[in-house]
């Protein structure tokens, strides 16, 4: 067997694309995550618990409704994304013009009623979601036998990530978004909508946390606390990517899913806390983050 | 001879919405009520009343309710106990104000060692019943080397270490270990380290959601396809429902109670699906069991008086639906014999929650430490 | 950036010059009604139940400190309570160490890890350092959730009381309560000593303009450092102080949901009030113990109430209560 | 002929406190016109308040013949108003060019962008560095320039000299003649008296939340006195 | 504060100087080789359009920026890289371009603020804030010169742009600064403040060196002693008013046409 620094070369691939696999969830949280603070200058607490929302909704669509997972795919994005737009309408409209740590406690409410309310229906045990069977079974690429939905998971995110940057960076959205986080008074007095543009970015956010979830639904038991557990995480990411950097967040999460991945072959004790331990280096060499801007 | 306060209070405490909910939670309480209806809901001419709460399994909450209730609200004893954690905690709290405590969601033996309490009752499982049956039954179907994913606490620990002891003594070797926090989402570098290990056995030292999840994983990581077996060594009828047979099938596991063991315990459960519309595991049947063994112990000790009730406990034999005939040694364990079961397939499964076939019993005294080699002091 | 408490409190709440002579006797005699209210309690109330209010109570205040005056909200403090009370916990059980020296060793503890925390933490301002305290205090529950001396979930578990000073027995409640209704009044009274003076006003400076403070002279990371590890080390008398009384330091209190709890005790009591804490706290601990047993998830209340106290309540009862009309007319603000 | 823009009885309010007591002041087509004032009276609120940011308000305000009172701020600029804050509005996330490209066009003759580099070498040379990163004369030189890509029809300029070196306020003063020769009408409030005078057709004096007298530039020698008293220049 | 004292130090050493000061924002040169020296009893002015770089050359001066490349050096010390507040501490003292006081503290106490620390009265975390009373004499000393006696204790958030900049003012003077770099003091100030705010830099400046940016040229033509004309971030021209402003690279570049 091929060794590196002692490791099985096998083993060590292994658990690369098993990071790169973490990665995808993280890129695509903190994606979600960094679009909805560019814009409302606002930390999604209940990100967490959106992404957990995400993955109840398939599993009541298919409960209930009889709903498959990949019309699932689509439409629960839809549903929690269209909860999220109200939420902004009904509350965090209220919150716009203060202190934007009322937003985060606000949204830490949400996430403690949300994750309590599923708590009480569903206990906290997780309930099964079935791989759709055109995605079972896995692939045997060698060094490890990859099950094809996880493969699935890092295509999806990948697509869905880049395609999210595209529309942001490459479109006038973004120059949208970002003016009328400074001064959205100003930017309607452009001639642009910007309740609307800040109810949508928002309901965005939230779909891509949900998408995340339905991705996350048959790896993971849906459980409600799916989100708190990764939720954290997600912050440290987007706190080294450099808060409101889409690019960073996506690159952030993908790399630091990596490097977790790595702890875990060389120093496995350390695989919990790898992230928040680079979080400490890159606040000390670059506070703003790898990708922000000061 | 009489009843203080007018009233016996027992009070389940578990977690009721936690990732062991489903593993005793409501359903316990139901189950002590229902010993309490059938015991005729009186004892000594005193009502009996049941209250309960969420510990969520942490062992602040349990011991703060535990002292208010001792405290405040008049609890005679406190029973269920789901976690390890909780359960030490408790039974501290309950050796100090000398009140009865029966455990039967816990699963470590610390209860009845090192810990053990004049006034501690350990009732339907422990972990080294499970190494012997769990682990045991796999060693002997020739699970030699093992590797084990391992809860990253007490519990954990204590299932892992007397499954390895075992494993040892009967020619095995573990060929490593790997520890995961609690409620984790994630196995599948955990697994990628089992897969590349060469053991044959993959011993889940870990229960509840846990279980489920790693099981699950391993299924998507062709863990068994590449020839090795899982055993989970806390699995109960509670973890197959959640999981579905399709997933759990083929697997061993240890259990003290089995509704479709025999009439009487169809009986029992049919009664209590009634009510709950599940059946029971051993952590709700094993509920029943104290709850009952407790009001006759009042009932036979004339009594409330905790001294006395204890005496009563550790003297008296068990004879119910769950312990069959059971006994309880002088550190507070109650021995009875465990049932090896093995998860059916799906296409063997004949009516709803027709899940096990029992392989084996396991006799008490063989399943249980021996009291005197407990370490727990009381034993002379 | 982050003036958090500027919204919410009355200008002239910290301001305790310009007050009337029968003000200050008036002032004087709550002080005096409040403390024998404290004395007679634990006849009155279940005494365990007031301890933890007073650990909490004390928690909060600390937390207070930082946030009330300095505008930075820590996502992080359950680290420094819960450290402490690890700290204090171990020391006492396993080195046998009498029970003040615990206590003072957890104190010391909490404020060692505010100043590694704060020297991270303070060079950002804002939800930055939410969340930037936020992720250290994981990275510090994840180390407790691995090391050797935390025992993992189970915790540190029959701490012994002790004897105070040697001849006083802690395990006798009445005993445990005066002392730590005595480590609550000295708490308390370093928070407000510490806020009513020169340095305080430093720090109030700071969070106004804090380019202005520098080019007046002032280091303003030293300041904000000193701020930081005060309210760590009192956040650490608190969670030594508990960890004797319930005997216990487990997971619980280093977790972000406890960081989140005494958030919510402060912003419910009134941020930048001395008293709004002690009361946040009083109503969540009791919210708390009456959900508790009945099943009902403590989260859904304690998340709604987050919400409602966001939308409609930012001053907190306290400060909603100075800013009515009748706590303006009786200038409730500088009393609170 | 209609006036482009027709203000009457004009009040508005912050919260509870009474700013704007019935202003009025109707403005043609092409023309300049200069709002005169002390620190304070009104100024800027009657421009906000104009543009529809400040909805606290009453009166009459027709643009082009329309009722502009009910129509929603982020409608306000397709009618053809537009508007440059006194603190600029630069967006320090968007670059030069971002900035520059952000409102949307809302006519075609608005001007191009070579023509505004034209305009503004400056901003042609930090095109691509963050909008507040510009010294405050190129922020200023920014806000007009963004507007005028618009196209707009009649521009609301704040306080565009102020803080700026003298230089910069002659090349405003000779943007905004330019303007006036492509049609624009503009509505511009100042307290540069000399910059004023240069570029205004006609000046309203403001004192305390209404206009005071108003009058066309020929007169201003004779009403010198008038303006000391109310300005104190 | 036993650093020597400027007037020892000879009329002709300059208090504050720097040599080759530059300084890039990524790839553009704010900054460009500036050599400055600021003498003792001088006000001196920085004029130059807007983006010269002038308020750039006022961060690097007190430390808030740090110099891509040169050397500055107040009152004989290398002060190139020393932290703000150090150099505050030293006796080089700012005012800022946009006004800067605290807001929610009274106008007293934004002067006691500044002289909290020259009277070693910051740390102390301990005593009452009685202690600060011992400072209420010197304040109202302070505010009677600059004329904000009316307004001592109104909110400094409640008073108007005007008098926010003389409390500002008032606060940097609080410090008793060997240096003063005061940036577009008198913008936004009514007439009656510019002239007698201009008196006051004036009068100070007698015991101190004074670096002033401003706009308003018939200031600078009155006050100042010297006057260096920075463009694009190099220094066009320097010397006194009279010679400046008839260089016809300065009046091109900043003045323009005629004085408006
Ligand atoms: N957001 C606000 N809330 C409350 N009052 C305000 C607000 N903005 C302005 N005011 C008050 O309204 C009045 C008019 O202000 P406005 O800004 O229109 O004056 P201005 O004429 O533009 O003055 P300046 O020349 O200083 O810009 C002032 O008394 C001011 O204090
Ligand atoms: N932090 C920064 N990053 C990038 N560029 C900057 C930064 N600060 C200033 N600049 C640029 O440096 C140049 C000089 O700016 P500065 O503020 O010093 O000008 P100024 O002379 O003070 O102008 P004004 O009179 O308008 O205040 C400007 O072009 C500005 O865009
Ligand atoms: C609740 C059970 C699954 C057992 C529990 N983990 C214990 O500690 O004993
Ligand atoms: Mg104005
Ligand atoms: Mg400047």
């Amino acid at each position: 067997m091929t060794m590196v620094f002692g490791v099985p070369l096998p083993a060590l691939l292994g658990q690369l694309l098993i990071g790169l696999i973490n990665g995808s969830f993280y890129a695509l949280l903190s994606l979600g995550l960094a679009i909805i603070f560019g814009l409302l200058r606002m930390i999604n607490f209940a990100h967490g618990a959106q992404y957990m929302l995400g993955a109840f909704t398939a599993y009541l669509l298919l409960h209930f409704a009889g709903i498959g997972y990949w019309p699932a795919l689509i439409l629960t994005p839809i549903i929690v994304g269209v909860f999220g737009a109200v939420i902004e309408r009904l509350f965090l409209q209220r919150l716009y013009g203060l202190d934007p740590l009322y937003g985060l406690l606000f949204t830490f409410g949400l996430a403690l009623m949300l994750e309590g309310i599923f708590r009480y229906y569903y206990g906290a045990s997780g309930q099964p979601y079935a791989t759709p069977p055109s995605l079972a079974g896995g692939t045997n690429l060698g060094f490890m036998f990859l099950p094809n939905y996880r493969g699935w998971v890092v295509v999806a995110s990948l697509v869905v990530c880049i395609g999210t940057w595209l529309l942001i960076e490459k479109t006038k959205l973004g120059a949208y978004l970002r003016a009328a986080t400074e001064n959205s008074t100003l930017v309607q007095a452009f001639g642009v909508n910007v309740p609307i543009l800040l109810t949508l970015t928002y309901g965005l956010g939230v779909a891509l946390a949900a998408f995340a979830g339905v991705l996350a639904a048959p790896i993971y038991q849906v459980s409600p606390l799916m989100g708190s557990n990764i939720i954290i995480v997600v912050f440290a990411v987007v706190v080294v990517g450099g808060m409101g950097s889409i690019l960073g967040a996506i690159v952030t999460g993908y790399v630091l899913g990596i490097t977790e991945g790595l702890t875990k072959v060389f120093y496995p004790e350390a695989s919990n806390t790898v992230i928040f331990v680079i979080m400490a280096i890159v606040l000390l060499v670059r506070p703003a983050g790898l990708f922000g801007r000061e | 001879a009489s009843v203080s306060d007018g009233k016996v209070k027992i009070g389940i405490l578990n977690d009721q919405s936690g990732v062991y909910a489903d593993f005793g939670g409501k359903g316990s309480v139901e189950a002590a009520k229902m010993a309490v209806e059938d015991f005729g809901g009186k004892v000594l001419d005193s009502a009996i009343e049941i209250v309960d709460a969420d510990h969520q399994n942490k062992p602040d909450i349990a011991s703060n309710i535990a002292r208010q209730w001792f405290d405040t609200n008049q609890v005679d004893a406190i029973m269920e106990l789901t976690t390890s954690s909780v359960a030490l905690a408790v039974q501290a709290i309950a050796k100090e104000k000398k009140k009865i405590d029966i455990v039967t969601g816990a699963a470590t033996t610390e209860l009845t060692g090192k810990q053990c309490s004049p006034y501690g009752f350990h009732w339907a499982y422990d972990t080294h019943a499970l190494a012997v049956g769990t682990g045991g039954a796999l060693v002997k179907q020739g699970g030699k080397k093992w590797f084990f994913l391992t809860a990253d606490y007490a519990f954990g620990y204590s299932l892992e270490g007397q499954t390895s002891e075992f494993v040892k003594a009967n020619g095995g070797e573990v060929v490593g270990a790997v520890r995961h926090p609690l409620s984790n989402a994630d196995y599948s570098s955990f697994l990628l380290q089992a897969q590349s290990s060469g053991a044959n056995v993959v011993g889940l030292a870990n229960a509840g959601a846990d279980t489920q999840n790693a099981i699950k994983q391993a299924a998507e990581f062709g863990i068994t396809q590449s020839g090795q077996r899982l055993a989970a060594l806390l699995f109960t009828l509670a973890e197959v429902n959640g999981l579905g047979l399709e997933a759990a099938q083929g697997l061993t596991l240890t259990e003290g109670f089995y509704w479709d063991r025999d009439d009487e315990s169809r009986k029992f459960g049919e009664r209590y699906m009634k009510r709950t519309g599940k059946m029971p595991n051993m952590i709700q049947a094993g509920t029943y069991s104290a709850v009952l063994q407790y009001l006759k112990a009042i009932q036979k000790a004339g009594t409330d008086e905790t001294e006395a009730v204890a005496k009563q406990l550790h003297s008296m034999p068990v004879e119910d639906v769950f312990a069959g005939k059971g006994t309880v040694g002088p550190n507070g364990r109650m021995i009875k014999d465990m049932y090896l079961l093995e998860v059916k397939k799906p296409s063997e499964s004949k009516k709803p929650w027709d899940y096990f076939k029992v392989l084996a019993t396991i006799p008490g005294k063989e399943a249980y430490i021996d009291p005197a080699k407990s370490g727990c002091d009381l034993v002379k | 950036m982050a003036e958090i408490h500027t919204s919410t409190v009355p200008s002239d709440a910290l301001d305790d010059r310009s007050v009337s002579k029968s003000e200050i006797t008036a002032r004087r005699l709550a002080l005096i009604a409040g403390l024998l209210l404290l004395l007679v309690a634990p006849f009155l109330i279940y005494p365990v139940f007031i301890m933890k209010v007073l650990c909490f109570a004390l928690f909060a205040a600390a937390f207070n400190l930082l946030i009330g005056y300095t505008g930075l909200l820590s996502f992080g403090h359950a680290a420094f309570f819960g450290g402490a009370a690890y700290f204090t916990a171990h020391s006492v059980k396993e080195w046998g160490v009498p029970p003040e020296l615990g206590i003072l060793i957890g104190t010391a503890g909490g404020a060692a890890l505010g100043l590694i925390m704060g020297f991270f933490a303070i060079r950002r301002q804002g939800i930055y350092f939410s969340m930037i305290t936020l992720s250290l205090a994981q990275m510090f529950f994840f180390f407790c959730l691995q090391a050797k001396f935390t025992h993992g979930e189970d915790g540190i578990q029959s701490v012994p009381r002790g004897h105070l000073f040697g001849f006083i027995d802690l395990s006798q409640p009445i005993a445990m309560y005066y002392t730590v209704a005595a480590i609550f009044l000295i708490g308390v009274f370093i928070i407000w000593r510490f806020v009513h003076s020169p340095f305080g006003m430093i720090l109030k400076s700071i969070r106004e303009n804090e380019q202005r403070a520098i080019s007046l002279g002032y280091s303003v990371a030293r300041y904000k450092l000193g701020a930081f590890v005060m309210s760590a080390a009192l956040a650490g008398l608190a969670g030594g102080t508990k960890a004797l009384v319930f005997q216990f330091a487990t997971l619980t209190d280093v977790g972000w949901q406890t960081s989140g709890e005494v958030i919510l005790m402060t912003l419910l009591g009134g941020i930048g009030t001395m008293l709004g804490p002690i009361l946040g706290s009083a109503i969540v601990v009791m919210l708390g113990n009456y959900l508790a047993t009945t099943g009902f998830p403590v989260t859904i209340i304690t998340g709604a109430v987050f919400m409602i106290c966001v939308l409609v309540f930012r001053r907190g009862v306290v400060g909603e209560l100075a800013a009515s009309r009748i706590g303006r007319k009786f200038g409730l603000a500088r009393w609170l | 002929m209609n006036a482009l823009l027709d203000v009457r009885g004009l009040n508005a309010w912050y919260g509870e406190s009474h700013v704007l007591h019935g202003v009025d002041m109707q403005i043609r087509e092409g023309e300049t016109v200069t709002l005169l004032g002390r620190n304070g009276v009104g100024k800027t609120t009657t421009l906000r308040t104009i543009m529809g940011i400040i909805r606290q308000r009453k009166g009459t305000l027709r643009f082009n013949d329309q009722d502009m009172m009910p129509v929603p701020l982020h409608k306000t600029a397709r009618h053809g108003l537009g508007f440059v804050p006194e603190e600029r509005g630069i967006f320090a996330s968007l670059s030069v060019i971002e900035n520059l490209m952000l409102p949307p066009q809302i006519a075609k003759n608005g001007m191009t962008v070579d023509e505004i580099f034209e305009l503004f070498p400056n901003l042609h040379e930090r095109r691509n560095s963050p909008g507040t990163k510009l010294s405050g004369g190129e922020q200023q030189m920014l806000a007009i320039a963004r507007i005028l890509r618009t196209g707009v029809r009649m521009l609301l300029l704040d306080e565009p000299t102020e803080g700026l070196a003298p230089v910069i306020v002659q090349r405003i003063g000779d943007v905004l003649i330019r303007l006036k020769q492509r049609g624009i009408t503009v509505l511009l409030v100042e307290q540069n008296f000399r910059f004023a005078s240069r570029v205004a057709d006609r000046f309203y004096l403001m004192d305390h939340g209404h206009i005071q007298s108003e009058f066309p530039v020929a007169q201003l020698g004779e009403r010198m006195d008038e303006l000391h008293k109310v300005l104190g220049v | 504060m036993n650093a020597p004292s400027p007037q020892s130090l000879g009329e002709q050493r300059a208090v504050l100087s720097a040599r080759g000061l530059s300084r890039r924002f990524g790839g553009f040169l704010a900054v460009n080789n500036v050599d400055i020296d600021v003498f003792h009893g001088e006000i001196h002015a920085l004029i130059g359009p807007n983006g010269a770089g002038k308020t750039t050359v006022f961060n690097l001066l007190t430390k808030f920026l740090q110099p891509t490349a040169g050397k500055i050096t107040l009152m004989g010390e290398d002060i190139t890289s020393t932290s703000p507040d150090r150099v505050a501490r030293m006796g080089l003292v700012r005012s800022f371009q946009i006004s800067a006081v605290f807001p929610h503290l009274t106008v007293l106490d934004n002067v006691r603020v500044a002289l909290q620390r020259p009277n070693g009265l910051a740390h102390q975390f301990w005593r009452p804030m009685s202690a600060l009373d011992t400072l209420t004499g010197k304040a109202d000393a302070l505010l009677t010169t600059v004329g904000l006696m009316r307004e001592r204790d109104a909110l400094a958030a409640d008073l108007s742009y005007g008098r926010k900049r003389v409390l500002e003012i008032a606060t940097t003077l609080a410090l008793d600064p060997k240096v003063l770099l005061l940036d577009e003091p008198l913008a936004g100030m009514g007439q009656e403040d510019i002239t007698a705010i201009a008196g006051l830099i004036r009068s100070v400046a007698k015991t101190r060196a004074v670096l002033m940016v401003e706009h308003n040229l018939s200031v600078v033509a009155d006050i100042c002693d010297r006057v260096t004309v920075l463009q694009r971030g190099e220094i066009l021209a320097a010397g006194d008013y009279a010679t400046v402003s008839q260089d016809p690279q300065v009046r091109t570049a900043y003045m323009g046409r005629e004085e408006d």
